[in-house]
């Protein structure tokens, strides 16, 4: 541990703010956002934010290591979350999917609908995008004052809402986290003493969770440079070297 | 209303404004769409007077025919910028055009348009994945508004539905400018999707 | 500006609205007088095509031609509603419902509230989100105001609170009417808010 880790402890991306269509705002919040729902993680593009990362990434400073480590701590932690957001829900207790069709005829039934709304969506979106630009009026007289009736109870809500924020949210639902990146580095980097290996193979028989884990293990490793990734062409397989 | 308009035409006689520029004057000061009644209500125009008004100011705020135009837009009538000159008023208030809604966020409002007014339970079993954080912000953007309850279930939960914002916005008149839903996929297409699923859950072996 | 004005002129040749279109779409959507050098670097137009577009504009806007004026005042070009129409305007403003406000709104009035005076930057902490649009909404609605700076930050931001047009609104005689703030949050929210509001615009302190 170097004597800046040692003097600077917690809060080090607290001045990290990031700018996405879903969220804008210090970074730290995100994960809290996410965690309560305000935010949902299906819709946080998590590679335009490790771009925003290394874009804002200042390499000289004095809490840079610091600052490397906890972000792919916790950004590790969003792509454990967002891999399970894309599984289906399961019943805590039964292990069923939740709320599943009961036939074969009702998940058709429920597809059909989905498949309408999901069109009706696209024609929103376009609708929504033919009228953009469309700016009113800055003439508008300020209405009456006293006209304006506000309900102090919606004030206190609103109050309870924002305020309540600022508290880390609970996780106990999320379940327990069985699989760590810690774990999965060891895992690559006995993997890697016998040489180049690709993602596929390493991960083959991993199920999802631990094959999102193990992704997020490889991007810690290539930050501390301990790990080189290649990669030849987007989408293309993805291998793992050891450094050189 | 009828002592307004008396009223006005008598005072028109004197300084009398053309009914198009008393229109045009109503409509310059609201930033959101102003029904016929409330233009007939302030303006004192006859209903005649006021179709007429706003038929020559339609081709006057025409998209080819100015900077400024008047749309039909959630059951009432706004002027707003021609979006062919949107760059020079993002330019002058130095900002950027909203960011572009996900695409979650479309499939929302489908499901309020379509089978609204709806609760959130609704829209999240139509969507297969839990929807609230979607209309929270849906809700923050006033493009989606709690317009009741659902008293037959537990709890009560709040029914929502689309806002005329969303109209504005769509540039609809109404949620009837909109398709109907069973006009959006074609039935070959749905039978399509219906053989798909029976077959990749059904044994062949099974079918009666 | 310079480098956005030309870009602008090359990106007209394309779509090209003309340019008294792009004059009057930015004076409709400014509340304030533009000044011609603020025209020019919005719509890019050279100094004879802005002029030429402003006397077709002033012509177009004369008080015997329109509801809508277009006025050469001190400190620049303003639209405005034509006086002859006034009183139509007047009736459509006693009768307009104001515009309800958002739940965002909500949050930041009631931060201004419980924590004011507070910072732009403190009210967007403590919700998590940037809220300058919500916060110059609410300002232009005489709902906020600015009522000193904080001397001690950098830049001096200016500090917020809620104007007694607000406690009309709300029905209160003070601010002792609302529900204290240890009876909404947890003495734990309590102490982070305060961390939070008082950390404001600097970097927050390294934890303990």
């Amino acid at each position: 541990m170097t004597v800046h880790e040692a003097q600077t402890t917690g809060r080090s991306l607290s001045n990290f703010t990031v700018e996405l269509d879903v969220y804008s705002g210090p970074y730290e919040w995100l994960l809290a956002l996410i965690l309560k729902d305000e935010v949902e993680i299906f819709e946080v593009p998590l590679r335009e934010l490790v771009g925003l990362y290394l874009g804002a990434r200042d390499p000289r400073a004095a809490n840079a290591l610091e600052r490397d480590t906890d972000f792919v701590g916790s950004a590790a932690a969003l792509v454990l979350l967002k891999s399970r957001t894309l599984s289906p829900a399961l019943d805590e207790e039964t292990g069923a999917p939740d709320d599943a069709p009961a036939s074969p005829e009702e998940l058709a039934e429920r597809l059909s609908r989905y498949l309408e709304i999901r069109r009706g969506a696209e024609v929103i979106a376009a609708r929504l995008a033919a009228n953009a630009g469309h700016y009113p009026t800055a003439h508008a007289p300020p209405p009456k004052p006293g006209r304006l009736r506000l309900a102090p109870e919606r004030l206190t809500d609103a109050a309870r809402r924002a305020f309540s924020r600022l508290v880390d949210p609970p996780v106990q639902h999320l379940g327990p986290i069985t699989v760590t990146v810690q774990e999965l580095s060891a895992v690559i980097r006995t993997a890697l003493a016998r040489g180049p290996v690709s993602y596929e193979d390493l991960t083959r028989e991993m199920d999802r969770l631990r094959k999102a884990v193990a992704f997020a293990a490889a991007l810690s490793l290539a930050q501390e440079g301990r790990v080189r990734l290649a990669q030849t062409e987007p989408l293309g397989p993805l291998t793992l070297e050891p450094p050189a | 209303m009828r002592e307004r308009a008396e009223h006005t035409t008598e005072r028109r006689s004197a300084a009398s404004p053309r009914p198009a520029y008393l229109v045009e004057a109503v409509l310059f000061a609201s930033a959101r769409p102003v029904s016929p009644a409330a233009l007939a209500a302030a303006t004192g125009l006859p209903d005649g007077a006021l179709k007429a008004a706003l038929a020559e100011l339609e081709a006057r705020y025409s998209p080819d025919n100015s900077g400024i135009v008047l749309r039909n837009v959630a059951r009432g009538y706004l002027l707003s910028t021609n979006p062919a000159c949107a760059p020079a008023v993002e330019r002058f208030r130095d900002e950027a055009r909203p960011a572009p809604l996900s695409g979650a966020a479309h499939e929302v409002l489908s499901s309020a348009l379509y089978l609204g007014p709806v609760t959130r339970a609704g829209i999240s079993r139509v969507r297969g994945v839990n929807s609230d954080a979607v209309v929270r912000n849906l809700l923050e953007r006033g493009l989606l508004a709690e317009v009741g309850v659902d008293a037959d279930h537990p709890g009560s939960p709040a029914l929502l539905d689309v806002t005329d914002e969303f109209l504005t916005a769509a540039g609809a008149a109404s949620r009837e400018d909109f398709a109907p839903l069973d006009s959006l996929v074609s039935p070959e297409e749905l039978s399509r999707l219906r053989e798909r699923v029976l077959s990749a859950t059904d044994p062949p072996a099974e079918a009666p």
